[in-house]
């Protein structure tokens, strides 16, 4: 397979190297968070090592050296996008904050009659904040179905022609399905949402890491993902805004460092980012996200797309040979990401869950915060296989070994 | 694969198969349902207690792993002609059993659930039912 | 001074051995962010190269214990504080994240007519976020004022019991100030709240890496702090909240990880902590603020305040023989915290700070995020220097050293 | 501390101590203020154009580090008599003397602002009085 990526940078993850229960880890859950390259960690320890110290307030040389290093942080994520402006990124902690702040700040100019499109395949972090700002707001959510069963899913466009009325104010859809592998074409969504006005919302936790992105060529308004799932720390994502609609927006948390003037009568606020990013920012995650950056644009997101394309496939044929396991998501050859998505005749995730840890495999099985598009599928959960730069076809095959026991074990 | 034969013990498996009790007895008349929110399990459990307070008939609903799944069944044949009272006594010998992994003195089916023990994240999968039931016994018994 | 801690400390924190611009890096701007000692980096670093995963659903090995390692961190820091409970302890990005959830969250049961309290000396993350509130809900805010001038400020007990009344919903006050140094008897301000029923909010961010902390004995319903001023991580904070209040809250953010149930037209809430939780935590820095919490109890509240106390007691003496410094804070024997705010006649705070960075000094200068009360004071920005375990006498003669000689070229 | 000799130029002291324009002048009629809210800095700045629209009375209130004060102080005196398009080249000479460090060809006053360059953080406080001054030309004069 021409299409994987060198073995060697296997070593550059300090954490793959051990053992699970007498069995050498094979790691399978990327899709829930990934593993992290020795220069991120490294990029910790020399920051608390070296430059700690609080930002932005500060004229003293640790202080300077910690402001550069974040804001540094903030134009190399700027690139990592393809962003216009470092301003319009806002470090969050994670994707769902991301999608929490502009569901906040936008259900404040949202009044009854008005619609939130989003779709059936959301995670419930970019599907719950829409229903409590349609709540909060008298707006009505509507959502774009999926289409198909199986291992036939996708999206319903032509539903999407109907429900894009210019009732729609906000379109908030996941760039790639955490549960389903389902890609959607981001760019072309978000054209047919603005011919209509819509503000569009991206999910992109589980595309950013894996999938090249360019903000300006999609169009989007807003994107928000997380740095765990792509190399980077816990604890630190990203908020991107168009500039001109950010500072129109009001911020969703104040405090320290995002206001102009106080008194004890009101406050004025700066502009983005720091509009909307009140108190203490996380700075060694930001820098440490920086630096995971620094490793995946090194390698390629090209390059790391066909690899966990390349291993996806590979699994997803093996597996769908076994009997007793049907696989749930799109078509082979549709656009999807590196991950696959099953359910067992006979056995429930869990306990698949449970007996792939015993071979040192470790998977997700659940309803992957999607419990609505499981009721839907009628299905209580599936069993996920998600892949990184790190995998390699030895991992899929001990992955088809591992599932072709348990389907003995529980048929038997 | 030495631990999983202690965890998917026969007992688990035959009653995750056959399920016993499964469904809502014609006479229930008190129900409670338990939810495990980060496995997405869930459980109905259905009672009703002739007049001594003692459970005449019992069943359940719900899906989940085999280790919920039996557990909840072989938790209704247990808690069969069971009061209250009776049932929280036998649900706190299982919860020893579960979290010790040393099987009761008494030989007893729920012997079969101490393997979970060494899979602390499946606890919760084994209490799902128990829980469910308890918590029926509580509630009012409607018309 | 046998009150200080022994030297050896300032071995466990690797970046206190540098030299800034040819000078021994000397720093005092621990009010702002404190150092990590190895011990917190360390946990950092064990935690990437050999638990990380993603926690609460996952089945496997390194999820079970990312996820053990991350409630084991959620009791240390309920130990740390004395909470009765660690479902109290609910982890945020820090102080100006936890009032914020607090205020908003409570801002929902407000109405006219009802009162916010908070006090004149509130650092802005403590002050924005309740007028905010109040801006939402109708209701009125007031302070309790600062009394007296610069070097005996306090804060004005009469005005308290006048402004306590039953009207009174909410009262917010700083524990310890980080402008003044000035610390508040939190668990009498809490019982005259409690008198009149309002819920009473302390933001400890100066406090609780210094001074022993009991939220028992001091009786709040909450008490926020940040991690970054305690040894531990940027990133992590806290949000104490007492049990019986928290579950009544609505959550102030929304997504995976904090719903029981969720439909394509609703969601239920889990109960605290995960309720106020919303997606992926940040999970490493919980990990190496519960080690932060283990390096500080080693030590010892107790030891480190007498530490604290002693050097700014020596400062505080030294500086105030300068002339042309004045002091800016509480008494000299009143309750303090370990720092010392001061101001010069013929030195902007700025140009001060620039200056000591040149003899390797690492001091702040300006508001404080305290701009009302400067306004109020009468001045546009103070020098402060803070202290902590690791600093020493030595250090505190550099300081005087140093503002000697600003004191003599602004003078020339 | 050499590098602070270069930063603290004896014109930067000097107009630090005895700020020049300082206040607003009787006749003035357009007014900016700026804010550095990360130090708390602030500077207003108050102009009259005659009809040529060159300075003809320039002043300033505020209060900030000796660098914005004494750059302030400067740029009234130098600003004075300029049109706005004058006082916009001055100010781009001003920010390459204190971004670059290399002050200009021709002798200057503004040269003494070439330390600045060395501590980065304090540019804001040294262009704080040239963005209000800036922004006050833009103003709608006032009756
Ligand atoms: C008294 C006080 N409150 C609140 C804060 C805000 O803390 P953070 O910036 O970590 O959110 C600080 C520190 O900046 C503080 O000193
Ligand atoms: C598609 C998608 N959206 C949102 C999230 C939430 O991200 P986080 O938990 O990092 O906030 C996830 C991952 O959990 C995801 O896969």
């Amino acid at each position: 397979m021409s299409a994987l990526l060198p073995a060697s940078l296997r070593a550059d993850f300090p954490i793959l190297h051990q053992d699970v229960g007498g069995k050498p880890l094979v790691y399978l859950d990327n899709g829930a968070t990934s593993q992290k390259p020795r220069a991120v960690i490294d990029a910790l320890v020399r920051y608390y090592e070296r430059d700690n110290s609080n930002v932005h307030r500060g004229l003293h040389a640790l202080s300077m050296r910690a402001t550069d290093g974040y804001e540094a942080a903030r134009t190399r994520v700027a690139r990592f996008i393809h962003a216009a402006d470092p301003a319009e990124i806002i470090f969050t902690r994670g994707t769902t904050e991301g999608v929490n702040v502009v569901a906040r700040s936008l259900a404040a100019r949202l009044k009854p009659g008005d619609v939130i499109l989003t779709t059936e395949i959301e995670h419930h972090s970019n599907l719950v904040p829409w229903q409590q700002a349609a709540k909060a707001s008298g707006a009505t959510i509507r959502y774009v179905p999926v289409l198909g069963t199986d291992a036939e899913l996708g999206l319903d466009l032509d539903a999407l022609d109907r429900l894009l009325t210019p009732q729609v104010k906000v379109f908030a859809f996941t760039h790639l399905s955490n549960t389903l592998g389902l890609m959607l074409d981001a760019a072309a969504l978000c054209a047919r949402a603005r011919a209509v006005g819509a503000v569009t919302v991206i999910d992109a936790a589980q595309s950013v890491g894996h999938e090249p992105i360019d903000v300006q060529a999609i169009g989007c308004d807003f994107l928000v993902f997380s740095g765990h799932k792509m190399c980077g720390p816990t604890g630190i994502g990203v908020l991107y805004g168009r500039r001109a609609l950010l500072d129109t927006l009001a911020p969703a948390e104040t405090g320290g460092g995002m206001v102009v003037s106080v008194t004890y009568e009101g406050a004025t606020w700066k502009p983005a980012p720091e509009r909307f990013e009140a108190g203490t920012p996380n700075v060694a995650d930001a820098i440490g996200l920086a630096a995971a950056c620094d490793y995946l644009d090194a390698i390629g997101r090209p390059a790391i797309s066909a690899h966990d394309h390349a291993l996806a496939a590979k699994a997803h044929a093996a597996l769908a040979e076994l009997p007793g396991i049907r696989i749930i998501g799109p078509r082979l050859g549709q656009p999807r990401g590196g991950l696959v998505s099953f359910a067992f005749a006979d056995a429930h995730a869990h306990d698949v869950v449970t007996f792939a840890d015993q071979d040192g495999i470790a998977l997700r099985g659940g309803h992957h915060c999607n419990q609505p598009l499981m009721r839907k599928l009628g299905i209580t959960s599936t069993t996920r296989a998600s892949f990184y730069l790190y995998n390699n076809e030895e991992e899929i095959d001990a992955l088809v070994r591992s599932m072709h026991r348990i389907l003995k074990f529980f048929a038997g | 694969m030495s631990d999983l034969t202690d965890l998917y013990q026969s007992v688990i498996l035959d009653h995750n198969k056959r399920p016993r009790n499964r469904g809502r007895p014609p006479t229930a008349n008190r129900v409670a349902t338990g939810d495990n929110p980060s496995c997405g399990d869930n459980c109905t459990v259905y009672l009703h207690l002739d007049p001594a307070g003692r459970v005449d008939a019992i069943g359940f609903d719900g899906s989940g792993c085999a280790i919920s799944q039996a557990s909840t069944s072989l938790m209704t044949t247990q808690v069969k002609g069971k009061t209250a009272s009776e049932a929280e006594a036998l649900f706190n010998e299982f919860k020893q059993i579960v979290t010790s992994g040393h099987p009761p003195e008494e030989m007893s089916d729920l012997a079969a659930f101490a393997g979970v023990h060494a899979f602390p994240a499946r606890i919760k999968c084994a209490t799902l039912g128990w829980h469910a039931a308890l918590e029926a016994f509580k509630q009012p018994a409607s018309a």
